[in-house]
């Protein structure tokens, strides 16, 4: 584990330094765009893989933080001045509101079990969105506004870096938090919860503050999208927001955070790489169906998701030079 | 009371097309526990076809035979290849469910175009009786009494069967179900083709009722086949049709009363639901 | 590309001359996937109709890019990035939904390139949000609700309205309103649905009890109340119906409407104009002899703005002289004479007041004309 | 007598370990076969190799002179072999009743007849019989599982270590019943409680390893002491 | 010495069931007891409500003199209150290894330590893997937990309740499952915690001659209710406790 973990910093460094390097070879600004498009969903989705993939918990309700993040900076943004204090608060706004939604959240974990909490997350982002819809004079409903940032952010590459630094800070903190003893334990709660409590570990904390940084994280994704866009509107709160983070998640590999991101990445890539040949081959004109065949072969080839399966290997390989060699397995 | 008449005449009939809609999804995933998210393409594509079989043969009875037809074909294809190598695994079934949707209703487009496609009622269900300020529309007595069919039949199978009990089992431990001589994956198959050919019956009645079907139908009512099986209590048909029923009703009568709130009235149900009974109205597992 | 369209008029639009190119932004798939066909078929017509099929003005070729934006924010703006950027587009065409067109908005903007807003109806595109780049050849929603209203408003008549509960329905109501009050009549109740819903007892019972003359529907979308407009009888309640005609598609769920008066944004046979006939012929020449439908026109109409602009400019595709062409400009489009109002660019142009009958061997309810409505009678309140 | 099961050198993988390296024993008709070893030896594998569970990749395994390692587990248990897994396999959410309900082959009087007998043996099955299996004490969650292969009219037997977790009376009590059920049924038991084993066992294969390493009569190998010491740690 | 367990009328329901009926007894610290009782006589129950997996209908439980009736298990472990489960219950996709160091991390009061890589912790890691070896389960410390035999599995959760290092061992028929070869392995680890004399442990089993040799005294559970505590040989003789429970096999196990 401990080397595993040194080749995997060593790997996100590399790839690091390399798309930090990517503006000044590549300077379209659309490939810009797209690559900031998946920073922000990637930190999206390891902001769910951290409910998923470490603490078990399936929520079909993810959306509500990042609409919240979206919505607070949207909303602050457009009715004040556009500076970086206003841009500051704006973010910290939605960093607050989620983390306290996601305390109530995470605190009815304690009543429902599985499904029946998906299914709740899932009404309480539905009412998020309808009150979205409903609060027209902040909101402009489904239709949306369009908002003002600060200058500092209007360079496409600049805002490249900015969410390329992000989404790194997001992966080596939640990479720390998961193989902390913290996180161990999050682990085990996804694996068996009862036990854990037996071991005399407060499970209810541990999911609530899952759930909080989680929501807290998604916030900040949320806020990215917006400013990205420079544009809010209620398609935030949508369960097809929730289902994107879902889907990069589970294709990249649930519990591995690189999965997410590669996740984020091969979604974004794979949608605009279909839609250009849509364009050019009219057998492609229906491209969402070979998005969806996708879908069907990364389950098949990739039961484990992209790297949670390329993990399966290195360690079927690890373990079986170990039983050749008939070692003492060394730490797992 | 011509008023509440008019609103429970009219929320439970919606609140049976709900029920429709929900029951297969009641076998599939509250009984088999799988996390369908491709029903509301089999739901889509039972309607597509029925409409299709409607409007080029005038018989509604065929229309129905039809989609049922669709719904076993598909459902068979769907377990064989989409389903069986998933069961047990929530992760992966909600991965390829997705993608199977995407698929289903992209060929929907590809077999009828992309343009909603409007829906006849039949003559002899068309049209509505006034019993004074009552309005009794004839398309939703026959919805009701469809509903009431379907609720009957599967219970009566449920209960006369050890099916039901060997789902269950199957869900819980199939090897075991295994060795005590039960093909399980035969089991699986002939309920999720069951389910599936529910789906695509709610499809087919929904049809007239709303008028008009599109592609992307499916995942909206999907979801309330979520909401109806999860608030019902997972693997219950009783609970899913007072769920359904609940869900009708509220939204009937939350919109007159309540406008304000209706948008969010089957979120709101759920939710309320939820918090006060964990697992579900009707939670017949342990 | 400035400097390359002031001079060699004689050079004929070969080797010198950049290329015009054009942006296209609308819902190629989605939900929205048939508004965006139309549009892009209706706009390679309007193209080949003003520039007689040469596709250059001005000795400068025309070229044309189409983006899907999928009906999503996100991914609208990452293709309008890519036509501003990539492709040096001089101007942007779209898109199918309200959301996305806003989104891109502040992009034109940013790039300094005229957007032709088409078919998005919001007001605030043209409102609001609105910024001296926008033009729009669409109709919006207060343009529907003019029309809807002088369809049937008088001194004293009492009409209730259902939409959908969203930014379409609620700014298509308000506009309604306000038009049909300034010509008498009265908006006596609003009812709003869920719109997925399936069921519309309640708000139909509370129309019904409220007695009206007229009830104003404005629905877009999936499911439709109309089935259960004649199923709990409101026409023989002496309730009139009234609304604006749909698409083909939808047309066909609204037999139990027919008689019913109201308004529509085109139908084929309705305008009586050359450019007209030419598209419905070449249209259903093209397209298996299929008409033109709802948003056809719409696409036409950008495409010869676009040319028309370009050709009083000479060619010369600088944002600020073309703002400075198209503002007040008119054009002739297969609806008659558009106009862009100087004040909001919104084009001002012609409505039509319907009736709904049927007809042999056409398979939907068809919009009959009663009158067509003037675009000063239908031009809707300035906002931005 | 001719041998109901013959399981000649079978090798099971499960996933890439190689779990069984060449099992090979004989249940002769009418008789009580003993497999012993020690925990992880391959005992359970061994079993659920027979029915197919985990299906042995090499080797062959002849019930009444017929292969059956390819069948699917279904299909063997059709033939008539009943199986008491280790982990008892009750669905924790099914009640006493549905339990039995699942695994009842036949509705019939001799069925009703069978059960009957077993819930006198167990009465406490009979007292919680509406309550879910999941619920029952570790004990009762055994009986359960012997209950519901008994049901079945089997002609061979296959019960993990039937005596885990019961009262030394009902230890008893499951003796008793499987010396009855050897009258009509063959039985292989794979057993750690040696007083029991060497009570009603037959015969008996020493499993190490995922391989037999021995065998005999087990009345001979209560007497010595020198292999008890040396593959079962008794002294 | 005290009494560091007490429990007084200790009773509950579960589904119209009295499980455990009005069981009041004492436990002296460094205590080694025995609980026996036929199948379903409420011992499991008994331990859950020791533990607090279970909340009881009537009655309270003293630890310490403390009552600690309405404690969250969680609570109770940190109190010293340990124990180990008759149904295996273990993460099983994760290995045997980060099984047991999950209870050394509990025992070291390591909770919410979210910013330090966990190969920072030698100590722990170094803790779980003698734990095993005590256990014999070094062998396996890197096969998840799900890929092991009945009996292996067994021991790991032997292993993960030592790791506790609780005061009291709550051990709920630890050795059922296990072979023969093996028992004496396991009954020798016991033994020696009960030898070293610092902990108090309650443990159940069916297998007479382990308890014969281990307990100081047995307490004997019988539909739910105490029917007898005292020294091992007066409980043996008990006829009640020989008829309804140990039955004839018992002859054998004393021959
Ligand atoms: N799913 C699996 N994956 C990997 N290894 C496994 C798996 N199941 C069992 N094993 C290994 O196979 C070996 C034999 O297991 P088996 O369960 O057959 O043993 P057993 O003889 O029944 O032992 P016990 O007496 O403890 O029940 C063990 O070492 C075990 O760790
Ligand atoms: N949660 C529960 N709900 C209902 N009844 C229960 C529950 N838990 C246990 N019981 C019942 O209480 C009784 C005592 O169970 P318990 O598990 O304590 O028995 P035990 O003495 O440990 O038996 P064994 O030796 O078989 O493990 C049993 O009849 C069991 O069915
Ligand atoms: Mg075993
Ligand atoms: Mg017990």
């Amino acid at each position: 584990m401990g080397k595993r973990y040194q080749l995997s910093t060593l790997v996100m460094i590399i790839a690091g330094i390399v798309l930090l390097a990517v503006p000044y070879i590549n300077d379209s600004r659309s490939f810009l765009i797209l690559m900031t498009q998946i920073f922000i969903f990637a930190v999206f989705a390891m902001s769910y893989d951290i409910l998923i993939g470490f603490t078990g918990i399936v929520s079909f309700g993810h959306a509500m933080f990042f609409g919240i993040g979206a919505y607070a900076t949207g909303i602050i943004l457009d009715r004040f001045e556009p500076t970086v204090p206003t841009l500051l608060i704006s973010i910290a706004a939605g960093i607050l509101l989620a983390a306290v939604v996601s305390f109530i959240v995470g605190l009815l974990t304690l009543r429902l079990k599985s499904h029946y909490y998906a299914m709740l997350t899932l009404a309480f982002s539905g009412l998020f969105l309808v009150a979205a819809e409903k609060w027209r004079t902040l909101t402009m409903g489904n239709d949306g506004f369009t908002f003002r940032v600060p200058d500092i952010l209007k360079d496409r590459m600049d805002y490249y870096f900015i969410c390329l630094v992000v989404m790194f800070i997001v992966y080596f903190l939640l990479k720390r938090i998961t193989q902390s003893p913290f996180g161990k334990v999050m682990v085990a709660i996804r694996e068996n919860e009862q036990r854990v409590e037996s071991l005399g570990f407060q499970v209810l904390y541990y999911k609530i503050i899952a759930s909080v940084i989680a929501g807290v994280i998604a916030s900040i994704s949320g806020s990215l999208y917006v400013l990205s866009l420079r544009f809010a509107n209620t398609s935030v709160f949508s369960m097809d927001t929730t289902l994107d983070a879902l889907l990069m998640t589970i294709i990249g590999g649930v519990g591995t955070l690189v999965g997410p991101m590669l996740g984020a990445g091969l979604i974004e890539f794979a949608h605009h790489w279909l839609t250009e040949l849509a364009k050019e081959h009219p057998i492609f004109e229906r491209w969402l169906i070979f998005f969806g065949i996708l879908y069907i072969l990364v389950v098949m080839f990739f039961p484990a998701g992209i790297i949670g399966t390329i993990h399966g290997w290195g360690r079927k390989r690890i373990l079986q030079r170990k039983s050749v060699k008939e070692q003492k397995s060394p730490a797992g | 009371m011509e008023l509440i008449m008019n609103l429970s005449i009219n929320g439970l009939a919606t609140g049976m097309l709900i029920f429709l809609l929900a029951a297969g999804l009641t076998l599939i995933f509250g009984l088999m526990d799988v996390l369908n998210f491709a029903h509301g393409g089999l739901f889509a594509w039972g309607a597509y076809s029925g409409v299709w079989v409607y409007s080029t043969t005038g018989s509604f009875v065929l229309a129905i035979g039809g989609a049922i037809l669709t719904g076993l074909v598909l459902g068979f294809i769907t377990e064989k290849l989409i389903i069986q190598p998933v069961y047990g695994n929530h992760i992966q079934q909600i991965l390829i469910t997705l993608g199977l949707m995407l698929v289903l209703s992209e060929l929907l487009k590809v077999v009828w175009g992309p343009n909603q496609i409007s829906a006849k009622t039949p003559s002899y269900l068309s049209g509505s009786w006034e019993l004074g300020d009552v309005i009794i529309i004839k398309y939703r007595l026959f919805i009701i009494i469809m509903g009431l069919l379907v609720f009957g039949i599967v219970q009566f199978i449920l209960k006369k069967t050890k099916i039901g009990l060997v789902v269950r089992a199957g869900v819980l431990n199939k090897e075991m179900v295994e060795a005590l001589g039960i093909n399980i994956k035969r089991v699986f198959l002939w309920v999720f083709m069951c389910g599936s050919a529910m789906a695509a019956l709610g499809g087919v009645l929904l049809a007239p009722y709303s008028g008009v079907i599109h592609a992307e139908m499916g995942m909206e009512f999907a979801i309330l086949a979520f909401v109806v099986v999860v608030i019902g209590g997972m693997g219950s048909f009783p609970g899913s049709l007072f769920a359904a029923m609940l869900v009708g009703l509220a939204g009937s009568f939350m919109a007159y009363y309540v406008p304000d709130l209706s948008l969010a009235v089957n979120m709101l149900l759920m939710a309320v639901v939820l918090i006060f009974k964990p697992k579900g109205l009707f939670a017949i597992k342990g | 590309s400035d400097d390359a369209s002031g001079d060699g008029k004689k050079e004929g639009g070969s080797k010198s001359k950049e290329p015009i190119k054009i942006g296209v932004l609308a819902s190629l798939s989605g939900a929205l996937e048939s508004y965006g066909k139309q549009t892009k078929q209706g706009f390679e017509l309007g193209l080949d109709y003003a520039t007689d099929g040469k596709m250059e003005v001005d000795g400068r070729k025309i070229q044309v890019v189409y983006e899907d934006t999928e009906t999503k924010p996100e991914v609208a703006v990452q293709k309008a990035t890519k036509l501003l950027e990539e492709d040096n587009v001089d101007f942007l065409v779209g898109s199918s939904s309200s959301g996305d067109t806003l989104a891109v908005l502040p992009l034109a903007e940013e790039y300094e390139k005229v957007m032709i807003v088409e078919p998005a109806v919001a007001d605030s595109i043209t409102g609001s949000e609105f910024n001296k780049y926008i033009f729009r050849t669409a109709r919006n929603s207060s343009q529907d609700a003019v029309a809807g209203a002088a369809a049937i408003a008088k001194k004293g008549v009492k009409i209730a309205t259902l939409a959908p509960d969203y930014s379409f329905g609620r700014d298509g109501v308000a506009a309604f309103k306000e038009a049909a009050e300034k010509l008498g009549a009265d908006v006596v109740l609003e009812e709003y649905a869920d719109p997925a819903a399936t069921d519309f007892t309640s708000n139909l019972q509370k129309i019904i009890d409220e007695k009206p003359d007229y009830l104003f529907v404005i629905w877009a979308g999936a499911n439709s109340p109309w089935n259960q407009i004649a199923d709990m009888k409101i026409q023989e309640k002496g309730i009139k119906i009234s609304t604006g005609a749909p698409d083909i598609a939808a047309l066909s769920t609204m037999e139990p409407l027919v008689g019913m008066e109201g308004f529509t944004v085109y139908y084929n046979d309705l305008p009586k104009n050359k450019i007209n006939d030419w598209l419905v012929s070449e249209h259903k020449k093209r397209y298996n002899g299929e008409v033109p439908d709802l948003f056809t026109p719409g696409g036409m109409s950008a495409a010869i703005a676009i040319v028309d602009a370009l050709k009083k400019t000479k060619g010369d595709a600088d944002a600020d002289k073309l703002i400075k062409t198209m503002e007040g400009m008119s054009f002739e489009t297969p609806k008659g004479k558009m106009t862009f109002r100087k004040e909001d660019h919104q084009a001002l142009q012609s409505m039509y007041a319907i009736k709904l009958e049927k007809k042999d061997g056409v398979p939907y309810p068809v919009p009959v004309l009663i009158r067509e409505l003037t675009p000063e009678e239908t031009a809707p309140p300035i906002r931005n | 007598m001719s041998s109901l099961l013959e399981v000649n050198q079978i090798e099971t993988y499960i996933g890439q370990y190689h779990i069984l390296q060449g099992v090979s024993f004989q249940a002769q008709k009418g008789e009580v076969t003993v497999l012993l070893g020690r925990n992880g030896a391959g005992k359970t594998t061994t079993l659920r190799s027979i029915m197919g569970m985990t299906p042995a990749s090499k080797g062959e395994i002849k019930y009444k002179g017929v292969e059956i390692s390819k069948l699917p587990t279904y299909k063997t248990s059709n033939l008539g072999i009943g199986f008491v897994p280790e982990d008892q396999g009750i669905f924790g959410e099914l009640t006493v009743e549905e339990n039995i309900k699942v695994a009842m082959k036949k509705v019939d009087d001799e069925t009703n007849s069978r059960l009957e007998w077993i819930l006198a043996l167990f009465p406490d099955l009979k007292k919680f019989w509406k309550k879910p299996g999941g619920l029952l004490s570790g004990g009762q969650k055994q009986m359960l599982s012997i209950a519901r292969a008994y049901v079945n009219e089997n002609d061979l037997l296959l019960i993990d270590e039937p005596s885990k977790g019961l009262a030394p009376v009902i230890v008893e009590k499951v003796m008793e019943s499987i010396q009855e059920m050897k009258k009509k049924t063959t039985i292989i038991l794979v057993e750690q409680n040696f007083i029991m084993a060497s009570a009603i066992g037959d015969k008996f294969f020493i499993i190490d390893d995922g391989r037999t390493v021995h065998s005999g009569e087990m009345k001979s190998l209560k007497e010595d002491e020198e292999m008890k010491r040396k593959y079962l740690g008794i002294a | 010495m005290g009494n560091i367990l007490e429990t007084k009328d200790l009773t509950i329901r579960l589904g119209g069931h009295t499980a455990v009926d009005g069981v009041s007894i004492a436990i002296q610290e460094k205590h080694f007891k025995a609980i026996i009782g036929p199948n379903g006589a409420g011992k499991t129950t008994f331990f859950n409500l020791l533990s607090g997996q279970l909340s009881p209908t009537k009655g309270s439980i003293m630890l310490k003199g403390e009552d600690i009736t309405s404690l969250s298990p969680t609570n109770r472990t940190r109190k010293g209150v340990g124990r180990s489960f008759q149904i295996t219950n273990v993460f099983p996709n994760l290995t045997v290894l980060e099984n047991v160091r999950l209870a050394v991390q509990s025992q070291a009061g390591i909770r919410y330590q979210m910013l330090r890589h966990f190969s920072r912790f030698d100590s722990v890691v170094k803790k779980a893997e003698d734990h095993l070896k005590l256990v014999l389960l070094d062998s396996k410390a890197g096969s998840l937990a799900c890929n092991l035999s009945h009996g292996e599995k067994r021991k790991l959760e032997i292993a993960m309740l030592l790791a506790l290092e609780t005061e009291i061992l709550l051990l709920d028929e630890p050795t059922a499952g296990m072979s023969v070869e093996e028992v004496p392995a396991i009954v020798e680890v016991i033994k020696n915690i009960k030898l070293r004399g610092e902990r108090t442990i309650v443990l159940i089993e069916h297998k007479m001659d382990m308890i014969m040799e281990l307990s100081d005294s047995i307490m004997v559970l019988f539909n739910g209710q105490l029917l007898a505590d005292g020294p091992p040989d007066e409980i043996v003789k008990n006829e009640t406790v020989q008829s309804a429970y140990l039955g004839g096999l018992y002859n054998e196990f004393t021959a």
